[in-house]
């Protein structure tokens, strides 16, 4: 889900007269794995992590070495009402954070959190994705939280806020997308992840918040 | 009509065993004390619970057997039920509850539906909801309903209960008018005897849910053995013998050579036949014919048989000609006039009611 | 902010869904509340609460289940298959499937509630001027239960426009065809689109609320008439 | 009792607006046709509807009062509410219905319930549900229902409609006993005229919502101006001058130098006043007094007037003593007899309802 | 397959936070239901319209929505925190607004069709008896109601414990404090864990189908007494 408009504007980048019929079907990747295990009608899926596509591509239903991780998301530190420097400014009140068992960007938070020995579940508030914890804190419910660079960047968030977490604290958080058996001699769909490979889709995406992601080379281990 | 049925039904504590067959056309009336189970045999007889055991037939139909199982869902029954409490549809004015058998097809005769609000007096309230009608209003339009509702078999469970005598009287005589013009056959549930005198044609007597007495009101009334409601009266049927226009009276004979009974009023013409009610109290005895009194009816008799059970008035029987008429009197009368069966007397009798 | 061609089509969607879900619901509910509300079997506690489970399970999760129900080799999709060929899962019908089943117990309750409340007696009255048990129905009971038809269709049709956990799961959130409104506001809330989430939740409320008024005005003519 | 008010209630068709201070201890009927607003009186005074306009006093405490604006609720007026349609309690058995009112503190007078569930004859329905009594049961358990309610006001509408012969004796016969034990007030609606000669203390006529008469039975029998049903009929009130035990017969003196009047019974003692109930077809007319019949009655009196606007029964009125008989004739003994007002004639009495 | 400790805490949250809902609830719904029943007021069409709207909103938006209004400075968060010093939002008071806010149409309309069916005669009939207007709800209005208010607990009951989405939003899945039993199982889906998810899913539906069977039971021998 928290990639839906990217992938919009990426999709109109792709087409701009509108003249293929491109549905993009958003839900968690949960759902969505779900669902494409029976059998839905979907012939791209872009995960918000790299474990299901992995498991798409084992299981089947994936068309194996279509996986590649087109986007890398970035964890950041927001505070509205503060203007951190680093982590070392974690405050010590409630702190938002996504569902590490359910959101890759909660399962970085937690990383983080314990290379930093400040993991203390009483005070963290979850979000069963980074969306609803983005919510917490935009709402003024909780003073701090662990989001998305992506979303600080969409809701244009003063820089100020907002501190960028070191990738090394945590594994990269790896959006991978995998190609679908249903999509097999599909030409949109091979020409669209054409597309994603091009310099102007990894433009976009960067412009998006995200890292691009480094090509099939990278998503192999 | 002829409505034939034998049922057994059973609540617990209530016993209820009828078999009847009702050829009689005209008006049947069910009578007896409460909690005898005339409403419920009214509720079987209209299907509205299929008796445990028995079975039902109008006119040749079978509306029940518990031999077959069939069972004639209530409405296919084409009857018209007058509940003891009216049980009218709340959401329905007046109007749409009279009106509401209009579309189904139903066996009977139509009747005029303005005609018959007028005669129960209903048209002021034909747009008023039931819940802001008072008892006796409920009840007439209840009876309208019925009415209305074009039905082969009417029954009514005691309609007249909540009604005031004007309109108890109206709505008998409307009742009546019905049964003959349209030969609509009737049952008729009551406690009152005065509606049993007025209207009955046949008349069955419940207790305990068991049938105790059934037939000619005329038999059954004025012998001792029945109800005690009954007993203290007897009913003559006779003819207009004569009619006395300049005194408006008439002559009713109840037998050959016999004196006639005369009764005020001239309503009935020659030669129609009326019954004649007459109450024990309303008799009295005496030796010797009377002159210059008011009483118009002075009947030779012959003592019967006298029975003092009844502490405070003994109880005689007289013989007017094959007439037994129960007769009340005094201790004291009784030992003046050394009254002894067989003794020849004059039965003077001062008011008569006459039912029809 | 005008609302794109994909809000319209959701919100034409969910109104087809709801309406007829609300309707089969009252085509199925109401014999089986009569049912439940004069049959004296022991055993009928056990439907009776069946009814109620579908609200247990999380949406999604029913959903979930539901998925699993739907799938070609699935207790439900393999005889549908075998019937229309097609599969049940994505589809409108699957949808349709969904709601009834998650709605059922608004339809069922309330009714059967009315039901059991009715005075036996009028409908004995109405049989006995000739009304056989369907005209019955129709001028005696409806009318009377006139308030517990109201609450069931009130709450299905409401409960089918709001609920999404089960649609998001069986129907794939496919625009045009399974993509229903709550499932967009869903997205708008869950991609931060703040402003068009605002807009479409206040357009489902005024639009609600004015159907809501309509009936509930309806209803109070109609009782202003029965109340004299 | 002393409850006076002066209360108006408008239903479109129908205007209330009834003004009366009801002094008298005892029973006070409510009589009148359907329609005519007894219930709603009674509905008006229960504060089950407060009414639109006007107060009403019990004892001296205001239960409404709409210059004040106070109006009591039902519950704190300890009234004890017979309705016409019983309105039991249909989750409970007849038990607890009759039990429903014991947790409530009643300023009434506490009844012996077994008592009373013998004489009403509900031993074997307690364990009943109400859906499952027949009419003449629901009312009884209504009755005892507001009996046991410890009520200081008992208000009855048509309480013994649905019940035959017999249990309205019986019934009629407890609320009297109840009424004089405990001198609880009891307003009594009905439309039945004997049941107002059995029970009325006092009589109030309704119609279309006003009183059109009001006062003793005594008086309002008996004269034509009145209702109807009232008219046929003579109220004498006297006391018991004589036992003649060995007959078994009381005289009843209903005035100095008036010969005695003779009934049936000695169950009156030496003294005692009673009321006497004459109707004018009970009575006949003799020129000279009569020897050798059973009629114990002889009663000199003078002819007052003669009204032959009834065509078929010639209406005539006979003093005896200060007490004005109606009697009810025949056209052939009005010219036979030659009777004009002044005579001085001998009424021959056969029965005599005495009423309590 | 045990329970984990977790699912133990959250199935034991959830009893309360639904129980405590349904207990609120029909508190707070009775006199509102029996207003709106008797009330012959032009406007209250508005409150009965009103009453139904939280069900037309997706529950994670009517969530999000909330969880504007329970912030420091939001509609409900402001008086609250001036109150009580805390915050709603991820409390289990904040759960408890939220859930007594989503269900309670399934309390206040089958109660208020329930009331209006009643026979207003024998309420009549029982305060001349000497029953205050309070014994007279006791003794007359709940038992002849009986069914209504059995339908209000049962839904009101069942869409708490199934109700996650405003739960979620509101929540904030804490642990022993707001992560319910729900949110749990949606966990398991979300996260595959299939076998946990089946498992949690059977238990929770064997314990709701026993707590109704149980219900209507006991429901069912009052009737039986009730009808003879
Ligand atoms: N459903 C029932 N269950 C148990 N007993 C019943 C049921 N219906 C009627 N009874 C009993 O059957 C008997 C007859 O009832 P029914 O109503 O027929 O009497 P009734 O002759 O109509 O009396 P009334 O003149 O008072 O109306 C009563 O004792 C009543 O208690
Ligand atoms: N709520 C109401 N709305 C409108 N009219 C009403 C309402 N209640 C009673 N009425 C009318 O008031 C009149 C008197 O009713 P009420 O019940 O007092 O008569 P009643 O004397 O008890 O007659 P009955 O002897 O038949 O019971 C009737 O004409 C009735 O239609
Ligand atoms: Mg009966
Ligand atoms: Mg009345």
């Amino acid at each position: 889900a928290n990639f839906k408009q990217p992938l919009e504007r990426l999709v109109r980048q792709f087409d701009p007269e509108q003249q293929h019929q491109i549905a993009i079907s958003s839900a968690s990747t949960g759902v969505l794995y779900t669902q494409i295990r029976q059998g839905a009608p979907f012939d791209i899926l872009l995960a918000a992590d790299s474990a299901r596509p992995e498991r798409l591509e084992q299981e089947g239903p994936g068309i194996a070495g279509s996986r590649f991780t087109y986007a890398i998301g970035q964890l950041a530190l927001w505070q509205p009402k503060g203007h951190p420097d680093s982590l070392k400014d974690l405050l010590d009140a409630p702190l938002a954070i996504a569902n590490p068992r359910t959101a890759p960007y909660g399962l970085a938070a937690q990383q983080v959190l314990k290379a930093l020995d400040r993991w203390q579940p009483a005070q963290q508030v979850q979000g069963s994705n980074i969306a609803q914890t983005f919510q917490f804190i935009h709402s003024g419910n909780v003073p701090q939280g662990l989001v998305a660079r992506a979303q600080l960047i969409q809701q244009s968030i003063p820089p100020a806020q907002w501190v960028l977490v070191d990738p090394e604290l945590h594994q990269p958080i790896e959006q991978q997308l995998i190609q679908l058996q249903r999509s097999a001699g599909n030409p949109l769909a091979d020409a669209f992840i054409e597309f994603l490979h091009s310099a102007e889709a990894r433009q976009l995406i960067e412009q998006n918040g995200y890292v691009p992601g480094k090509g099939i080379t990278h998503a192999a281990h | 009509m002829s409505l034939t049925f034998a049922v057994q039904h059973h609540y617990n504590g209530f016993d209820l065993d009828i078999e009847l067959q009702l050829e009689t056309e005209g008006i049947t009336a069910l009578f007896g004390p409460s909690g005898c189970g005339k409403s419920t045999l009214l509720r079987l007889l209209a299907g509205l619970e299929p008796a445990q055991q028995g079975r039902i037939h109008f006119h040749g139909e079978c509306w029940q057997d518990s031999q077959t199982g069939t069972v004639l869902p209530a409405n296919r029954r084409d009857i018209g039920l007058v509940f003891q409490d009216a049980r009218l549809f709340p959401h329905l004015s007046v109007q749409d509850n009279l009106s509401f058998s209009a579309p189904y097809r139903r066996g009977g005769m139509p009747l005029d539906a303005s005609l018959l609000i007028d005669q129960l007096q209903l048209a002021p309230l034909l747009l008023q909801k039931p819940d802001t009608l008072s008892g006796g209003q409920k009840q007439r339009v209840a009876l309208a309903r019925a009415l209305l509702s074009r039905p082969r078999l009417l029954l009514l469970d005691e309609p007249l209960s909540a009604l005031d005598r004007e309109s108890r009287r109206l709505i008998m005589d409307l009742i009546e008018q019905l049964q003959q013009r349209h030969a609509l056959p009737i049952i008729y549930v009551t406690h009152a005897v005065d509606e049993v005198l007025r209207l009955a044609d046949h008349l069955v007597c419940l207790q305990q849910g068991k049938v105790i007495a059934e037939g000619d009101p005329l038999q059954l009334f004025g012998q001792q053995g029945t109800l005690p409601q009954l007993g203290n009266r007897a009913l003559l049927r006779g003819r207009v013998a004569q009619l006395d226009i300049q005194d408006r009276m008439s002559a009713i004979s109840c037998g050959r050579d016999l004196p006639p009974i005369w009764i005020a009023g001239t309503d009935h013409a020659q030669d129609t036949t009326v019954t004649l009610s007459l109450q024990a109290e309303d008799i009295a005895l005496s030796l010797q014919p009377l002159s210059g009194t008011s009483l118009q009816n002075q009947l030779p008799v012959e003592l019967v048989s006298i029975d003092q059970t009844n502490s405070d008035r003994p109880w005689v029987q007289v013989r007017f000609g094959d007439h037994l008429l129960p007769v009340s009197i005094s201790h004291r009368a009784l030992t003046q006039l050394e009254l002894r069966p067989g003794q020849q007397l004059w039965a003077l009798i001062k008011s008569i009611a006459v039912e029809h | 902010m005008l609302p794109t061609e994909q809000d319209l089509a959701a919100l034409w969607l969910t109104l087809q869904l709801a309406s007829l879900t609300t309707l089969i619901l009252l085509l199925l509910g109401t014999p089986f509340a009569w049912w439940l509300a004069h049959t004296h079997r022991r055993w009928k506690v056990i439907p009776e609460a069946l009814v109620a489970l579908p609200l247990i399970l999380p949406p999604t999760v029913l959903g979930f289940y539901l998925l699993l129900a739907f799938a070609p080799d699935g207790i439900l999709g393999a005889p549908w298959h075998w019937l229309t060929g097609s599969g049940l899962a994505f589809t409108f019908t699957g949808l349709l499937i969904g709601s009834i089943l998650y709605s059922l117990p608004f339809v069922v309750q309330p009714l059967q509630s009315g039901f059991e409340q009715l005075d036996q007696g009028l409908l004995q009255a109405a049989r006995s001027l000739g009304a056989s048990r369907l005209s019955c129905f129709r001028r005696i009971v409806i009318p009377l239960c006139r308030r517990s038809f109201l609450t069931a269709i009130t709450l299905g049709f409401a409960h089918t426009v709001g609920e999404f956990g089960v649609v998001l799961m069986i129907g794939g959130n496919i625009p045009g065809s399974t993509q229903v409104l709550s499932i967009a506001l869903y997205d708008h809330v869950e991609t931060l689109e703040y402003a068009r989430a605002h807009w479409l939740a206040g357009g489902l409320l005024l639009f609600s609320i004015s159907l809501l008024l309509l009936l509930y005005s309806l209803n109070r003519r109609q009782q202003a008439e029965i109340i004299r």
